[in-house]
């Protein structure tokens, strides 16, 4: 679960992560309000859950309270990536001297979090990474003793820092490793971290990614789930426990089981078409379940062709065919398909969609072909 | 024959009483397992199926009564950690790990626990192991597969037993099949895998199932190159998946510009390996 | 530092240990209103830092707020091994059905903490623990990890208490682990943990100890210290930095270093007489600190002989020397006294002592034989 | 020769701009030892003694520039395990922890670290290691001592320079001699320090210096008797101490029934070591 940055920023906040001043907008005249309260110029900045809304102008300097309100009217009516923007950011304006980068993740070979800072931030990190290897220092923190100190410093030491600001960095750079591991989170970034031209250090920008495995200890975290920024599909699968991402092809399909589900979409692709998502229906799903599955597919009208991939073991075949058939009798749509059902009541799960008008396959690539061939044709129609 | 498990698997299952503990664990004792014991606290001094299995309130104490060697966890995310630690301080070898959903932070930890331990852990969110006439700890069904040479070793649960039924549809048999589990933070990896069936007698062909995200397959390759004689087939599943987006598994982010199915397919042809695009072609190179 | 039992039991209780209603008294007054609060029986403990107050009369079961005010009062009036009692604590009284001990310290040899528990608590465990082993269970644990439930479960199991006090037994095994830890504790005891008549799970004793050298992190808990329960010259010896401990011999002896001084008692003793004192000085020293030291050892009023023996290293035989003549010229005493100076500044440090009526010794054995003659002569006198 | 330490190592000072770091660093240097650098947080760049010793800011740094195999830690308490942990992140074989008065809480946790790395600790609450003429690392006094055969281990002081100052007015000599401290929790023990001994061929003799608390002498006495070919003779301070009173070193604290002096010696004797009943004694062995 992505956090919005003001969200982020008012975690890192509270372990002593120094962040501008600034608080979050619904409307462009609280924009204003905050713009007057905090004085002298302010950046008005969209909050959405994607990357490049800065490219997107997403993201204002402005020096009045009016000026305020107008850049706010125009980014909350702005889309961006598809996501319409709900909330701006306004915060006070630095005087940038420099850009460091500061984040915290994961390393799953090394199994242990590790930290991250450059003294080339804000520009794309990813691409400091490629191509100026030596300007990213890391170091891998140990999972049951936390951060220390001297690994923070480290850090400064390493990223050139000018002395005056280590013990700033130091207390931010542990704060975030705290906020990181108390939110059991997967991602806490902050890019840019800014010297000011007033030389204090401070968290421009943040952002933080939570282990959505982990929210069951966090329900204050998990009550920040901006529902406003998922897709309305997506909102639904999580509701019913179905794992599902809308894709931009033409085949949906339906599997049980991630890998297999992949391994779908990629045999379908090998065939000539793209799929038109990702859908993992988990393992021992109901009927009532099959059928959410299913409407969430039909839904899309870039669907031109329906594939179900179902290898049954804790799954039963027959549930699957029940479920399918109460969503067909619902839709009434005229969408071709293609079953595969494989193990746990095969048999019945077949004798069940016999009724309905459906192609049967063998195997997966069979299945994919017939799916391929099928969407190929409805296109043509 | 077998890596792992075998007829001599001397298994208890936590979370006996549990919907899932239950039905698996019927299912396994119907392929022949020898479930010695189950554990939940607090329903300890009870009996299940049919009064067959006993229940202990800890693992200490079934390992204590029962001699058992192998676990095998069903119970909750939430307490599945506690259940690994648990069945390592009381001298299990080899611990199975099917509960999915376990936070990272907490796997981080028990992995390292474990490192300091002795026993080996599969999972979690692992389908099991499943050694054809021998054996059969967690969920793979058994009637989809049969004895043969066949090493297979996966991170996927459904996409294997894709593969094992189409083995089983040409007559062809596995030795073991080892479900490593699809998480970010694991017990046993690729190579600990690849290692047995290398000097695993009766295993002739290894087949490795991977997906994107992470750098395992990355290692597995380089390991194949340096260490392992027996012809591997592969294959990887994920090349359609768009990058940076979570696709079910946690072991499916692609992170950063790592991971990617491309990269892994490429280095593991590098090392020799016959990386196929799509699952049954496996087949033909195991002919 | 040790903690008194009411200290104990109330930070017990803050991590959620079961723990009788009570509170503490100063007064006979106090007690009986504590007592007529709680109503009914109450136990009035004397809160000594001390072992074996039971035996002593230090505990006394009363009805009636009028005998919790007379027993109060004659505990008040009590010495425990030479203690003052000068508070009580004042706790409602459970009806014991069974006494379970329960216990956390440091396990050198594991480098860990273990909980040990026994079903057979109350009397002494360390008479269990040598006659009857397999009724005492431990647990390790990781200090990394803390204790988990399972752990404290096994502990449950392993003393065949019943399984409707599981739960609380559970609560209360982590919560004294988490007390233990937190308040960087090498011991935190309950014992004993009872089963009361009406089936609740209370803890009657508590009793912890904690370490010195982590005091600095918990300022809230160094306050706790009672100064009235130390001897005044272990309360002085701790102002200045000074390791010192009365003990019943006739011998003063001031020594660098806490293994010399141990040795240097063992010679002592060895050559039949017994040391007065434990007393290290530390490393490096100065006068003032050794004229404060000297003091310490010519106010017992046991001593019949001093002796010095200093290792010279940071510590410099001169600046001892000084501090000798420092204290000697206030006291002006007719203890007879042994100088044995080694190391640097050894010469200096001899000649200074010339002044002083002392008699000068070469080895740890020689001075230890004058000193040990010198206390047996001037108690025939 | 030497055990641990000798003229190659090259050592780095934690803590040097300190008042005990600069004044010991000089006495190191004075009697020969490599010092190589010091490193103070946010000092670094500055030269301490005359220009002689560059100050870095990181132990890493240090190790970098300098070559260092070596540290000896002279920080306060309250820092010292972080600086244990970062110079064994920086590659450091040997540390040597002088520091004393480090909770026990935090020793536990950084014993369990060092235990995953490679690096040896000696300390904390240590005075050091000397090798008569080779090299000094620590604070014990270089001319109490010269060159031998005999190898002396010690948990204390001041006690083990009373021994050191012995044998060298009987003009006998040392080859190493190891402080491991007194703490309950430490990163060298007796039985590391005998092996090392057992295996250097310029000891012929071995100095056991114990004290009351804990078991390290009890298992000391077990290794010697199946390890331990070379003559041993062992003095153990506390004999006259009350059981249960705390007697300035944490270590010296007497537990439950364990760790009396008298089952420390009877150990000892039972294993075939000397037992001197005071320090001087243990001249007559060595004879």
């Amino acid at each position: 679960m992505k956090l919005h940055e003001y969200r982020s920023k008012q975690l890192f906040a509270k372990y002593g992560v120094l962040i501008p001043r600034g608080r979050v907008a619904m409307t462009a005249h609280e924009a204003k309000s905050i713009a007057r309260e905090l004085g002298g110029p302010v950046v008005i900045k969209a909050q959405v859950l994607v990357g490049g809304r800065g490219k997107a102008g997403g993201i204002r300097l402005v020096h009045t309270p009016e000026e305020a309100e107008e850049a706010a009217r125009q980014i909350l009516g702005m889309q961006i990536k598809g996501l319409p923007v709900r909330k701006v950011l306004v915060d006070e304006a630095a005087e940038i001297r420099s850009e460091i980068y500061l984040g915290v993740t994961n390393d799953r070979a090394a199994r242990c979090p590790v930290m991250i800072a450059s003294a080339e931030g804000g520009i794309d990190i990813e691409e400091v990474a490629r191509t100026l290897p030596d300007k990213i220092v890391r170091v891998h923190i140990d999972p049951l003793l936390g951060m220390r100190e001297y690994q923070a410093r480290y850090l400064a030491v390493s990223i050139e820092l000018p002395r005056e600001h280590w013990h700033d960095f130091i207390d931010m750079a542990c704060g975030l490793y705290r906020v990181f591991t108390n939110s059991d989170a997967t991602l806490a970034e902050i890019n840019p971290l800014v010297i000011t031209d007033d030389n204090r250090l401070v968290a421009l920008d943040g952002k933080m990614v939570l282990d959505d495995n982990a929210l069951f200890r966090h329900p204050d975290l998990a009550e920040m789930r901006d529902l406003d920024e998922e897709a309305p599909a997506e909102r639904e699968a999580r509701r019913f426990g179905l794992s599902y991402l809308k894709l931009d092809g033409t085949i949906g399909c339906m599997v049980n089981g991630a890998g297999l589900a992949m391994a779908t979409m990629d045999v379908i692709k090998l065939f000539g078409a793209e799929p038109a998502n990702f859908l993992d229906i988990g393992g021992g799903a109901g009927a009532e379940k099959v059928a959410v599955a299913l409407n969430l597919i039909l839904r899309d009208a870039n669907v031109k062709a329906v594939m179900f991939n179902i290898f049954g073991g804790i799954t039963r075949c027959d549930e699957v065919a029940r479920g399918i058939l109460a969503a067909l009798d619902e839709s009434k749509g005229d969408i071709p398909m293609v079953a595969r059902l494989v193990g746990t009541n095969e048999d019945e799960g077949y004798k069940l969609l016999a009724k309905a008008n459906m192609i049967m396959a063998t195997s997966l690539a069979d299945a994919a072909q017939k799916a391929v061939a099928l969407a190929v044709e409805s296109q043509l129609q | 024959m077998s890596i792992l498990i075998n007829k001599d698997t001397r298994l208890i299952v936590q979370g006996i009483t549990g919907r899932e503990g239950i039905f698996h664990t019927s299912r396994m004792m119907d392929y022949g397992t020898q479930v010695v014991a189950g554990v939940t606290p607090g329903k300890g001094g009870e009996w299940v199926l049919e009064g067959k299995v006993p229940v202990f309130d800890t693992v200490h104490r079934a390992v204590e009564i029962t001699g058992a060697n192998t676990s095998v966890i069903f119970v909750p995310a939430r307490f599945a950690t506690d259940a690994v630690m648990e069945a390592t301080d009381a001298g299990i070898a080899l611990i199975v790990c099917i509960t999915e959903g376990i936070p990272i932070r907490d796997m981080m930890k028990v992995r390292q626990y474990l490192d300091q331990q002795g026993s080996r852990l599969v999972g979690p969110n692992s389908p099991g192991l499943l050694s054809p006439g021998e054996c059969k700890v967690g969920i793979i069904p058994g009637h989809i597969t049969q004895p043969g040479n066949i090493g297979v070793v996966s991170r996927s649960g459904t996409l294997t037993y894709e593969v094992l039924y189409a083995l089983k549809l040409q007559a062809m048999g596995i030795s073991t099949c080892v479900g490593i589990g699809g998480d970010p933070i694991n017990g046993t990896s690729f190579i600990d895998v690849l290692g047995m069936f290398e000097v695993d007698a009766h295993t002739d062909k290894i087949v490795l199932i991977g997906e994107i995200g992470g750098t395992d397959e990355e290692r597995a390759a380089e390991y194949i190159s340096d260490h392992i004689t027996k012809p591997v087939v592969a294959f990887i599943a994920g090349r359609t998946a768009p990058p940076g987006k979570r696709m079910g598994h946690a072991g499916a982010i692609v992170e950063g510009g790592a991971g990617l199915a491309a990269d892994k397919i490429a280095a593991l042809e590098y090392a020799g390996v016959a990386v196929v695009e799509y699952p049954e072609k496996i087949l033909d190179f195991l002919k």
